[in-house]
């Protein structure tokens, strides 16, 4: 090959770079944040040695101080330990709570996009249907038709979420099977089941992994909104959403108590946030 | 067109100072360190009523040089010049107040498919009204009358219709009449046409062209950038080879072409397909093994004799349109390929080349007629037994990259193609790859690569090696090439030509471009409006086209 | 001679538009009683399955001392006794006719009770939404002319509010403006200043997410060559966002502020809750927990009704935003 | 009749015990003079309980309604801070000799805010709605369980036929939900008389946005308050507006910016905070009836066993619990009864925390093995006490007071599951007998509550499920008790049964009592008179006036 088509047909500059671009200030944050929020989920005794339950009531109501740097709550329970050691259930929650509304997304985004135009149509309208309902509304009549808790607030947040990912699985999946290369693979003899599981479903739930570190966020902000109305995790439970809860009672006179694990959902849905609008870049760059 | 409107409009221009005069002009891009500059000291005049080309394949650095005289070239770019005067006057340093008065007044800009390039959510008479509201006093109604006139002057029927419709609304051809109004409404002296005629048909692609021309005619300096050679050639006084950032060569259009001097210049001349035999080489030579057989030129086969690998016989294929009408997309179309030759299929967009493909492909069932592949039923056999023929037929698309997995390397592809599964590796396998890649000219470290991170040409390769895998008789080509620079183009039409020899193939080979159809096809067909308007043996036909509509297009063809 | 020529199809013209109008609209009808049908029928049975006798709803909650003769009473009354189904097409029946029934523990009809709370979480949801508007366009103005830090700024600033929940907001802003600062109330007061905390509560998150789509959008227009066009005319920077790239990039904008009216009606709960106002998401949320069918059912179809009015009238501004739109 | 002997009752040494909190109840707490009442002006009301579905109490007849409805109800009798009934709508009132007939001599001055005049045919009327099936009254249809007719002797005298004596008839009658209202208003359709019921009040209510506010304006005409008000003739207000504020973070800062005047269900903490501030006064006014308790189901185990439930009470730390959540807004009861009832029997010693004996007692009863979790296990089954929670009416403290049960009985091997559900679902739980523990506040004035609360007949759950008698005490001894308790007019010996009951509740571990119902009213200081009605603590605003 000679020098001058080399330089006239030249591959792609920089993109073969772009995975290893250097990480930006705000995702190495990010990235140390949900590296510590996952350490506390898998071994929450290493960082905060402490029992989330143990009362202490004549240490009740501490400000931030030495000894607690979070402050204790209206039992005397130190609330750095209760954060750390709610960071499982919060995680866990959004986790679950994704994965499930990811699932039934999907269950309904290819039927819908793979089995023809009634079985389309019908989703379609199904998903129509549900959106019109409040999402919150969902939740509640869930919880209330099989009582409050971590695992049913889990499940009606995941139902709850999931026509937004049916929508955006069916969308992908048609948009998918309209790619040439596709098309490519009918001309090279593959039927329908290979193609379907060899490029379509791959290629439509890549992308689902980004959008599910974004729904984690947003997963455990609705979660703890169930468990401030009462719906959720069940006190003493060091859930963020029910310390919160909990601590909204005494935000005139004890603001550490809500305001650190407010904090922690905010930091926890920003961090997966960032870390799933850089990888997106990355993998839409590579 | 109205010659009188045209004048009007240049009225302004002086003929005495040049409109743009540019000299070591500089460009490099990046915020923190300076990465290795763009444009590296080009120079050059542009007289008024001149139409000076600037040429060059893609990243040559071009378009750059031509937004530098807008000052348009972003916040990270680093524009350096010894000069750059336009209607003499120094444009260096200016403030973006004053860039901003300059901008529509003395110079103009016409881009590539006009279709991106008006606002596609305002009527094209507000678009261009805004640079009358910009740089005059006239009131609503002025401007309007002005905007009749404009696109009076550029040739756009019914002015009154028009102005309200978005620039979807219209064809390709008048959408960039309609830009071109907008580009000239100030009269400056200088236009600047970057690719103004690229995705165009060939037909309306000469229409513009004669519109520039006669802009410029008026008075009012013409800077051409393009990528084609025969394009350029047609209206351009003088012709600027631009490679690597560089002016490698500049001179009169006829100079130029006629006897180039640089390197890149004469790849480029010879790349150009029309009028070159078929078979004759467009690249220097790829493989040196093959270059003793690249003197002997001529074809392989010749179509009467040899047997029909594909027919098909009155196919007819409609499509519902979102408002429920009917739109006949293929009417009526009867083909024939015979063994070891090209069938090529010409047409403007909208033609039905693309639905015959399709249909030939059998990836679409037709409405009527069929087709048989080696005498045995292929658009009507079931799926089942279609799918064991499929390894006889084969496809190459234009856009290589979108036709691949993305999640899939090179070597994925290919295995795949192969019928084995993508990763698994084994000696019998990998000999299979490296004997595939030996046959496209690939080298083997494009196995571990995906397609995203290789070049136009890279892509094409595998696309034209995955096509063949699988030992297809017969190879249907939707504008194999369309996309790519013309030298890529070139060494692409090449391998094409050398598989097809190597394997006895028989390929359809489907493009707007009548040039490279020329080249590569031994029977010819020009399809309009869904029906083949003509079709015969390529050589008589070109030589003696029957059917009004295939002069008009072999008339429109742009040589050199 | 041309005239008439020119009329006639004109007229033609407008009468084919007029009956493919009206031939959307009856689609768009046929859908929208579809959805309202299909949500009734949800929720009926999702409450059916709620556990508890709905004649103790009735009789003041399961902590009542009603007799067993109240109890039958009210239960023939309400039709308890009938089948799911006869309950179920009676209550088709009277949804049909506009009726919304009564209440099955507040003591009235459930129509004028939805009525009078629609209004407050209406004005609530719309206040939002146009703060979100504004504070989204700011924020995206500011951020996508400023360079990189601003960018950054302003990115950050967008998924923080959109990762914030409302009701920490909601007493993290009751805290600093009414009771450090003062100046506003933390109730609805039935007055403007009222509406500024719950306003912001649900108007700030929801700015973040239209911030993040907006920002996003108006970089791709920015980066068009319609745009490039328009400069090369000489056109300012204002100019360019003003009459080009922001219509682009509020199209997404607009798509997602039908969705997002769904969200506010979520955090409505929330809101009307902490901020006391009156409205559909406390109505909700307290028949839901007291088991008040008819209010839910009310409620929901209310909602569903404001839902597809919302997707209207976000289509219709798309479609004026968009020409295009209107000529397909 | 047998007379307590560990235990002093509680008539005067609870009394002086908190003396300070019941004057708390009338005065603005405030020690500089304040001179003379004002008229005019409109005074904001917010109230955390839930919005009532009907203003009138007779229709169901919970707390809301109350607090409410004594700004435009009266009853025919009242009751004053030393626990004695006195006139009020009722001049006077007579007994016949068997106890079977009541005379009640009513006010001839007074008529009701439609202009109806107030008379014998307007109680009678109240009470036949009262008892009639379709009002759905609950608990004014219990309180006049005995009461088996009404005659009007006279315009001014009606007489009450019982079907056997009742010793908490006059109780009963002083109680909100027996108010009187006008016999014409209650003739018009449930709906109007939910939304605007018509008294004899000295306000009126004049318009009911749902979910927003109440608005009460002055009755002009009003003169007829209950003998301990501290003025006659009509209210200073021109106008109250009562809203339903929730969420109490939101409630409090209300009073604070001064958006609202008054506030219900103030939290211990805001209580703390509005003593250190001079803009805002506390209000204690604990309501009567029974006391806030832990209540162990006595019905199966492992609370079946008296030794398990002395072990539980033993593992409670819940005066720590209490100073710690409530910071000194609540006293620690050890009374079946609160401490407003003059017949409460009080005796501190039977719930000492003594995490040693109740694992002696735990040892004792068979449960001497320990899980991993460090719970006592007996045949296999885990020391679990099901615990469910009724977030509606425990606040928030209470709720950390369980939560801090919970831990220190967690340390001698039991394993309290706390529930918090919605009021339904907590009712569903209790109706399943899916509970060991449950606290249920219940609100009645005077001592007959113990009769609802530990009878056997309260076991037998009503066609809802609800039963009062959540310990499930089943004790004929219990039963006889307070049936003669019922029928004794004599107040002495009616005490004294009172006494022997409560031992009997007290000794048998049934209950873990915490403090009083706790009933705190945070008031802004330029609101002057408020107190509240010694009958079931309701606030009454006739008596206070703005002064700003």
């Amino acid at each position: 090959m000679s020098g001058l088509e080399v330089q006239a047909d030249r591959a792609p500059r920089s993109r073969p770079f772009s995975r290893h671009r250097r990480p930006r200030a705000a995702e190495t944050i990010a990235a140390v944040l949900a590296l510590f929020l996952v350490l506390a989920a898998v071994l929450p005794d290493f960082l905060a040695p402490g029992d989330p339950l143990g009362i202490d009531p004549l240490g009740a109501f501490q400000s931030p101080n030495f000894t607690h740097a979070f402050g204790t709550d209206e039992s005397g329970r130190d609330i750095y330990t209760r954060v750390v050691h709610g960071t499982q259930y919060s995680l866990v929650i959004g986790v679950a709570a994704t994965a499930i509304g990811l699932s039934l997304g999907i269950v309904l985004g290819t039927l819908a996009g793979m089995l023809g135009r009634i079985v389309d149509f019908t989703v379609n309208r199904f998903l129509e249907v549900l959106f019109a309902f409040p999402g919150l509304l969902l939740a509640l009549l869930f919880i209330v038709i099989f009582g409050p808790g971590v695992a049913t607030a889990t499940i009606a947040v995941g139902i709850s979420t999931a026509p937004g990912y049916a929508r955006i699985i069916r969308a992908q999946l048609i948009s998918v099977r309209g790619k040439s290369f596709v098309e490519a693979a009918t001309v090279l003899g593959r039927t329908r089941w290979q193609i379907l599981l060899r490029h379509i479903l791959p290629n439509t739930l890549a992308p689902l992994f980004v959008l599910a570190t974004l729904g984690i966020g947003q997963a455990i902000v609705w979660a703890a909104t169930l468990s401030y109305l009462g719906l959720g995790a069940e006190p003493p439970t060091a859930e963020w959403g029910a310390m919160l809860s909990a601590g909204r009672t005494y935000i005139t006179s004890a603001w550490w108590m809500s305001f650190f694990p407010g904090l922690f959902i905010v930091l926890t849905a920003v961090s997966a946030t960032v870390l799933g609008r850089s990888i997106d870049k990355r993998m839409r760059h590579a | 067109m109205n010659e009188a409107g045209l004048r009007a409009a240049s009225t302004a221009v002086s003929a005495a100072v040049p409109a743009a005069t540019v000299e070591n002009l500089r460009v490099h891009f990046g915020t923190t360190r300076p990465s290795s500059p763009v444009v590296r000291g080009v120079s050059f005049t542009i007289a008024a009523g001149e139409c000076l080309a600037i040429v060059g394949e893609s990243g040559s650095g071009k378009s750059v040089t031509a937004r530098s005289l807008l000052g348009l070239n972003g916040e990270n770019a680093h524009v350096t010049a010894d000069r750059l005067d336009l209607a003499g006057q120094n444009v260096l340093g200016l403030t973006d107040r004053a860039w901003r008065a300059r901008r529509g007044k003395d110079l103009g800009l016409v881009m590539q498919d006009a279709l991106v390039s008006l606002d596609p959510l305002r009527p094209i008479g507000r678009e261009i009204a805004d640079s009358l509201r910009l740089h005059t006093t006239l009131n609503a109604a002025a401007r309007a009358r002005r905007v009749l006139e404009l696109l009076d002057a550029v040739g756009l029927p019914n002015p009154q219709l028009q102005v309200r419709k978005l620039s979807g609304q219209l064809s390709g051809g008048e959408r960039q009449r309609a830009l071109i109004a907008a580009a000239i409404a100030q009269n400056p002296p200088l236009l600047i046409a970057d690719e103004p005629t690229t995705a165009l048909d060939v037909t309306v692609q000469a229409q513009i062209l004669n519109l520039l021309e006669q802009i410029a005619h008026q008075g009012t300096a013409v800077l051409l950038i393009s990528h084609d050679l025969a394009v350029v050639s047609r209206i351009a006084q003088r012709i600027a080879v631009m490679h690597d950032g560089q002016i490698v060569e500049t001179g009169p259009t006829t100079e130029v072409l006629g006897a180039p001097q640089h390197e890149q210049t004469q790849r480029m001349v010879s790349a150009v397909p029309a009028e070159k035999p078929r078979g004759s080489r467009l690249s220097p030579a790829s493989r040196p093994s093959d270059s003793s057989r690249t003197a002997a030129v001529g074809p392989l086969a010749h179509g009467a004799t040899s047997p029909i690998v594909l027919d098909a016989r009155s196919l007819s294929k409609s499509f519902r349109r979102p408002d429920g009408t009917k739109h006949l997309a293929v009417d009526n179309v009867s083909l024939t390929l015979r063994r070891g030759t090209t069938l090529g299929i010409v047409g403007e967009s909208g033609s039905g080349k693309t639905t015959t493909a399709r249909l030939l492909l059998a990836l679409i069932p037709p409405d009527r007629g069929e087709v048989t592949v080696c005498d045995k039923p292929w658009t009507t056999a079931t799926q089942k037994s279609r799918r064991g023929l499929r390894a006889s037929v084969g496809a190459i698309y234009q856009d290589a990259l979108g036709s691949f997995d993305p999640r899939w390397n090179v070597a994925d592809i290919l295995t795949d193609a192969l019928g084995n599964t993508p990763g698994r590796r084994s000696p019998q396998i990998t000999a299979a790859l490296s004997t595939l890649l030996d046959e496209v000219s690939l080298a083997r470290s494009v196995l571990q690569r995906r397609p995203l991170e290789l070049s136009g040409g890279q892509r094409q390769r595998v696309g034209i090696a995955r096509a063949l895998a699988a030992r297809p008789a017969i190879v249907i080509c939707d504008e194999p090439v369309s996309s790519l620079d013309v030298s890529v183009q070139a060494q692409v039409l090449d391998l094409l030509d050398d598989v097809q020899r190597d394997r006895g193939l028989s390929l359809i080979f489907i493009s707007h471009d009548l040039g490279v159809v020329q080249h590569v096809s031994d029977q010819l067909a020009v399809m309009r409006g869904g029906r083949i308007v003509e079709q015969g043996p390529a050589e008589a036909l070109f030589a003696s086209p029957q059917h009004a509509y295939t002069a008009r297009l072999l008339a429109a063809v742009p040589r050199l | 001679m041309a005239e008439p020529v020119s009329r006639h199809p004109a007229t033609l013209r407008g009468r084919l538009r007029f009956a493919r109008t009206l031939r959307r609209l009856a689609v768009r009808l046929a859908g929208a009683v579809f959805v309202l049908w299909a949500v009734a029928t949800i929720t009926f049975f999702a409450v059916r399955l709620i556990p508890g006798d709905p004649a103790l709803a009735v009789l003041g909650g399961p902590g009542s001392q009603a007799s067993p003769e109240a109890l039958a009473a009210v239960s023939a009354a309400y039709g308890f006794d009938q089948s799911v189904f006869v309950q179920y097409l009676a209550q088709l029946g009277r949804l049909a006719t506009g009726d919304l029934g009564r209440s099955y523990a507040l003591n009235m009809e459930v129509g004028p009770l939805v009525l009078s709370q629609l209004g407050g979480t209406v004005l609530l949801a719309v206040l939002a939404l146009i703060l979100a508007w504004v504070l989204a366009l700011a924020l995206a103005t500011w951020s996508t002319r400023g360079g990189t830090v601003a960018a950054r700024v302003g990115s950050g600033l967008e998924i923080i509010a959109a990762a914030l929940p409302h009701f920490w907001l909601a007493t993290s802003l009751i805290v600093v403006f009414s009771i450090w600062i003062g100046v506003l109330p933390p109730i609805s007061t039935g007055g403007v200043a009222g509406l500024v905390l719950p306003v912001l509560t649900l108007g700030i998150p929801l700015a973040g997410f239209l911030g993040q789509v907006m920002r996003e959008s108006l970089l791709l227009a920015l980066e068009s060559p319609f745009v490039l066009s328009a400069r090369a005319r000489g056109e300012s920077e204002r100019g360019v966002r003003w009459i080009h790239a922001f219509r682009h990039a509020s199209l997404p904008a607009i798509s997602l502020s039908g969705w997002a009216f769904g969200s506010l009606i979520s955090g409505a709960v929330v809101v009307e809750t902490i901020f006391a106002r009156p409205g559909l998401g406390r109505t909700l949320l307290n028949a839901v927990t007291l088991r008040d069918v008819p209010v839910v059912i009310g409620v929901v179809m209310v909602v569903a009704v404001a839902y597809i009015v919302m997707t209207l009238a976000t289509d219709a501004l798309s479609r004026v935003v968009d020409p295009r739109l209107r000529l397909s | 009749m047998p007379t307590p002997i560990r235990r002093v009752v509680a008539t005067t040494a609870g009394i002086v015990a908190l003396g300070l909190l019941i004057t708390g109840c009338t005065a603005t707490g405030s020690n500089e003079p304040v001179g003379e009442p004002r008229n005019g002006g409109t005074l904001t009301y917010a109230s955390g309980d839930a919005e009532p579905s009907c203003l009138d109490p007779h229709v169901g007849g919970n707390f809301p309604q109350a607090l409410i409805s004594a700004q435009y109800l009266e009853s025919l009798v009242s009751r004053n801070v030393d626990g004695q009934i006195i006139p009020w709508l009722a001049k006077s009132w007579e007994p016949s000799d068997n106890g079977l007939t009541w005379d009640f001599t009513l006010r001839d001055d007074v008529t009701f805010t439609d202009g109806t005049q107030f008379d014998a045919a307007a109680v009678q009327a109240n009470i036949a709605h009262l008892q009639d099936p379709t009002t759905l009254s609950s608990t004014g249809y219990l309180a006049l369980g005995k009461v088996t007719g009404t005659e009007a002797v006279s315009p001014t005298v009606v007489r009450f036929t019982l079907s056997e004596p009742d010793s908490a008839l006059l109780e009963s009658l002083s109680q909100p939900w027996l108010a009187i209202e006008s016999p014409a208003a209650l003739k018009r359709s449930q709906d109007e008389n939910c939304a605007a019921p018509v008294g004899t009040g000295p306000f009126v209510v004049k318009s009911w946005v749902k979910q927003n506010a109440v608005t009460l304006v002055r009755n002009d005409d009003y003169d007829s308050p209950p003998t301990d008000a501290a003025h006659t003739g009509p209210a200073y207000l021109d106008t109250i507006i009562w809203r339903f504020i929730p969420d109490s973070a939101s409630r409090y800062a209300a009073l604070q910016s001064g958006e609202v005047d008054v506030i219900d269900n103030a939290q211990p903490d805001t209580i703390v905070q509005a003593a250190q501030s001079d803009s805002i006064e506390h209000l204690d006014s604990p309501r009567p009836g029974a006391s806030n308790r832990i209540e162990f189901n006595s019905s199966k185990a492992p609370f079946n066993d008296v030794r398990v439930r002395e072990a539980f009470i033993r593992s409670a730390n819940v005066d720590d619990a209490v100073s710690s959540l409530f910071q000194g807004t609540a006293t620690r009861s050890y009374s079946a009864l609160s401490s407003v009832e003059a017949t409460a029997v009080s005796d501190p010693s039977i719930f000492k925390f003594d995490p040693a004996a109740a694992r002696k007692l735990l040892d004792d009863a068979g449960w001497n093995e320990t899980d991993s979790d460090g719970y006592r296990i007996k045949d296999g089954v885990r020391l679990s006490v099901e615990f469910p929670v009724s977030t509606n009416q425990s606040i928030p403290a209470e709720q950390s007071v369980f939560e801090q049960i919970q831990a220190t009985a967690k340390d001698t091997g039991f394993e309290v599951k706390l529930a918090p559900l919605d009021l339904s679902s907590w009712y569903a739980a209790l109706a399943s007998n899916d509970y060991d523990a449950v606290s249920a506040p219940y609100t009645k004035v005077g001592p007959d509550v113990l009769r609802i609360l530990y009878h056997s007949d309260s076991i037998v759950p009503a066609p809802s499920g609800y039963f009062a008698n959540l310990a499930q005490v089943n004790d004929p001894a219990v039963d006889e008790l307070l049936t003669e308790a019922a029928r004794t007019a004599d107040a002495d010996t009616r005490t004294s049964l009172y006494a022997e009951v409560q031992n009997r509740i007290l000794d048998g571990f049934y209950i873990l009592p915490l403090y009083d119902q706790q009933n705190h009213y945070l008031v802004r200081s330029d609101v002057v008179g408020m107190r509240t009605l010694p009958t079931v603590a309701v606030p009454t605003l006739y008596d206070a006036w703005l002064n700003r």
